[in-house]
């Protein structure tokens, strides 16, 4: 095998060789070749966390008119590593009254709970940890963990603020996990295994091929389900807790949630899970329903397999987290009670509709031609979006969530003698 | 390889283990943790019986599903009946609550 | 054997559990250890701490909880269901919709209770 | 010894020592923490059976899901953290010693069963596997009728539930 082949495969026979060289068993090798893979990505995930800190700023100065970090190496390349230093070095203080294995247990456990994740991620073709069968479940069971270190973190600070934090927190964690989980079955019916990389190839089914160009279209499942892809990304915004669904940090009410007491370190490594889940439900996204690897020219077993499938995939990825970082930056805040309606009053019936409607189409479609399963997919999702979306409006109009509040007879701080036109001044 | 029996051993114990929480917790929340760690000893027989005695029929993981459903269901009622009770009585004492008892 | 893929994941239970704790461990020999009294105090704006911290919680958390364990548990059913699905017949296939059907009117009766009504 | 043999018992060591975590501790969030951990190591024992479906199932459901609404429960229940009060009754003596009865009279009757000592047989547990699950589950053949039941009675418990937990009866819209 050539190194140019496939870099990672080439250096992990050559590993093996020498181990086995060594007299290793075959156990032995095997474990250690098992562990550098799980090691490298972890490291990997790491390094990732490091350049998005640096992309977050200098996009959010950006976004905001500003340029952002730009002193610390070209382009303020180095700044991470300086903001790594500063938090290393900070000050680690724990609250009295703190429960302590808990305390130190939360952030681990909401990092552990993200990398977990990338264990059946394939960067391409060949480059996967594990190729579970049941890896989109295993996905969610990943996630699982990141509401206990919510709760964890919340209790056991042994404050107010960030036990209630932490309940507002969960609440809002799994109330969005219905639609994500609901959301993440589409992909699964439609490939009719839950395995990733099952996923990714049962994609690559050409639906037709533009004629004169013959340039072939293939059949990535946001073509089949568009809304559903709207769905997830909206439910994968509010599970990572960033604007607009930062309830769980809320600062102006909340003083920063679940972490008020968290300084240093441990509060950076819960920046580093929610980041890396921003990434991660990125990466997914590309995965599920963009093809992941999949693009054009790539090859199977060749320098363009490895090369082009890696940079399509971290291309997807990137994309999609400049898309979660743009509606962060871009978006208000929604208050709590808008931000549940939308959940279990919008996006769980809706996903609900999608699920009865597009097996009982697919049924019907059973044996036709590809591309007509894939059109008559999509037009029920856009029916289905354009009703529910409509009906949501009306509703939204029948609501008056913005009525006047009026104070008669209650002290108001007015200054005497103020002008009459100050009566109708409202606190809100 | 490990034998059926270590499962089946582990599974014993850890079903007595939860015995012991239901029958000797005075807190009606611990009562039910007790109760759950004895629904995951018969999770653990049940695929344990599928993966040695019948791999090929999955009627052990019918069960499996049953045993998670009826987990779920009981957590679901009887943290509420709790969480009602407590409204009403101030207490999640099992030898506290005796409304049937006179 | 398929358990070799799960030595993977089994391996990287021990790195993404040990990467955090190492970070941790380099942090908490780098960083200064200064306490104080006004320092360990539980942060509340600068106010001080009144009463426990085991506030009473509202229902209202409860029943989303409710709601998703639900929802969870009918998941283990429709998962098998839409891998299997090329194998279903028409029962089958009606059986699931009807699931999922059932599953809604749960919520349906959730939201006309006002369950879902946050206040 | 073998190393997968180490494994098991290292599993079985968690499961069994964080539930005798979860039935002795007085602060009953320190108990639902603990069965945290019994709950991933059952699902590391589910892995070893190569039920990898259940594996996952079981850290979404059990950990995910149920353990959240206990500690849930125990938070909103206040002042039943039981710091003050003995965790037990007074029949603990009597609830140990029957529990060791029960768990010894278990082993030592399957001990005589002639499948005790099998070892696993080669079988593909993969895919296949949740396959034919999924079809057993939505088959008249298979278990239909079971499954519909199964919905009736989760639509019936969170009825009940929130029945119960939410006696406000606020119509809406």
């Amino acid at each position: 095998m050539q190194f140019l082949e496939d870099p990672v495969l080439w250096i992990a026979e050559w590993l093996r060789e020498v181990l086995l060289g060594w007299g290793a068993s075959e156990l032995v090798t095997n474990m250690t070749l098992n562990f550098l893979g799980a090691f490298v990505v972890g490291a990997m995930i790491m390094v990732i966390f490091i350049l998005l800190t640096w992309i977050e700023r200098k996009a959010a100065a950006r976004f905001q008119d500003r340029i952002g970090p730009n002193r610390v190496g070209p382009f303020g390349l180095i700044q991470p590593i300086a903001d790594a230093v500063k938090m290393l070095t900070k000050e680690d203080t724990r609250p009295k009254g703190a429960d302590v294995v808990g305390y130190v247990l939360a952030p681990i456990v909401s990092v552990f709970s993200v990398l977990m994740t990338w264990a059946v991620v394939p960067f391409t073709q060949k480059w996967i940890g594990a190729d579970l069968s049941v890896g989109v479940m295993y996905v969610a069971a990943a996630g699982s963990f990141g509401i206990v270190a919510v709760l964890l973190a919340g209790w056991s600070s042994n404050n107010k603020y960030s036990l209630i934090g932490a309940f507002r927190g969960v609440a809002q964690l799994i109330s969005y996990e219905v639609p994500l989980f609901l959301s993440l079955l589409v992909p699964v019916f439609l490939a009719r295994s839950m395995g990733v990389n099952d996923i990714i190839t049962s994609q690559t089914a050409v639906l037709f091929a533009i004629p004169w160009l013959n340039i072939p279209i293939r059949g990535f499942f946001v073509l089949a389900a568009p809304l559903s892809v709207v769905i997830y990304f909206i439910s994968s915004l509010a599970e990572v807790g960033r604007a607009p669904f930062d309830l769980i940090e809320a600062e102006s009410e909340l003083v920063a949630g679940y972490h008020v007491e968290y300084s240093g370190m441990k509060f950076g490594l819960f920046q580093a899970a929610e980041f890396l889940h921003s990434f991660t439900f990125a990466a997914l996204m590309a995965l599920m329903f963009f093809g992941g690897w999949q693009g054009p020219w790539v090859g199977t077993n060749n320098l363009t397999g490895w090369l082009l499938g890696g940079f399509y995939f971290m291309l997807k990825t990137f994309f999609f987290y400049m898309m979660v970082m743009w509606s962060r930056l871009t978006f208000p805040r929604i208050r709590i009670d808008q931000m549940m309606n939308l959940n279990w009053k919008f996006m769980v019936p809706v996903s609900l509709v999608l699920l009865m409607g597009m097996p009982l189409i697919d049924y019907g479609l059973r044996g036709q031609e590809l591309w007509l399963k894939y059109l008559v997919l999509f037009l029920f999702n856009l029916i289905v979006g354009l009703i529910a979306f409509a009906w949501a409006a009306r509703a939204d109009r029948r609501v008056k969530t913005h009525t006047r509040v009026r104070f008669e007879g209650r002290p108001v701080a007015v200054m005497p003698q103020a002008p009459a036109a100050a009566e109708d001044e409202t606190a809100g | 390889m490990i034998p059926l029996s270590w499962y089946l051993i582990l599974a014993a114990l850890l079903f007595g283990i939860g015995l012991f929480g239901v029958l000797a917790r005075k807190n009606v929340i611990a009562i039910l943790l007790g109760i759950e760690l004895m629904l995951n000893a018969v999770n653990i027989n049940l695929l344990a019986f599928w993966r040695y005695l019948t791999p090929g029929d999955v009627t052990a993981q019918i069960f499996t599903v049953m045993v998670f459903v009826v987990a779920a269901a009981e957590v679901a009622v009887g943290l509420a009946l709790v969480i009602s009770v407590w409204r009403k009585r101030d207490t999640a004492y099992a030898d506290e609550l005796d409304m049937l008892k006179w | 054997m398929l358990l070799d893929n799960w030595l993977f994941v089994g391996l990287l239970v021990i790195v993404a559990a040990g990467i955090p704790a190492i970070v941790l461990v380099i942090a908490r020999l780098l960083a200064p250890r200064k306490p104080n009294d006004a320092k360990l105090d539980t942060y509340e704006c600068g106010m001080e701490t009144v009463g426990d911290t085991w506030v009473q919680f509202k229902v209202q958390y409860y029943i989303y909880a409710l709601v998703f364990l639900v929802f969870d548990v009918e998941i283990i059913f429709l998962y098998p269901w839409a891998v299997a699905f090329d194998h279903l017949d028409l029962l089958g296939v009606i059986a699931g919709v009807l699931f999922i059907f059932l599953l809604g009117d749960g919520l349906l009766y959730a939201w006309r209770k006002g369950a879902l009504k946050w206040n | 010894m073998e190393p997968i043999q180490i494994v098991f018992l290292i599993g079985a060591a968690l499961v069994l020592g964080s539930a005798v975590m979860v039935v002795t501790r007085r602060n009953l969030i320190h108990a639902a923490l603990f069965l945290i951990l019994t709950l991933s190591g059952v699902a590391m024992i589910f892995v070893l059976l190569e039920a990898f479906y259940w594996a996952v199932i079981q850290v979404v459901v059990y950990i995910g899901a149920i353990a959240i609404l206990i500690i849930m429960a125990i938070m909103v229940t206040r002042n039943v953290t039981g710091d003050t009060v003995k965790p037990f009754n007074n029949m603990a003596v009597w609830a140990a010693m029957l529990s060791v009865v029960a768990s010894g009279s278990l082993i030592w009757a399957l001990s005589y069963w002639p499948a005790f000592d099998q070892t696993a047989p080669v079988a593909d547990t993969g895919e296949y596997v949740i396959r034919l699950l999924g079809l057993e589950l939505f088959s008249a053949e298979g278990y239909l009728i079971p499954t519909m039941i199964a919905s009736v009675l989760l639509l019936a418990a969170l009825i009940a539930a929130i029945k119960s937990a939410f006696p406000i009866s606020q119509e809406e819209e």
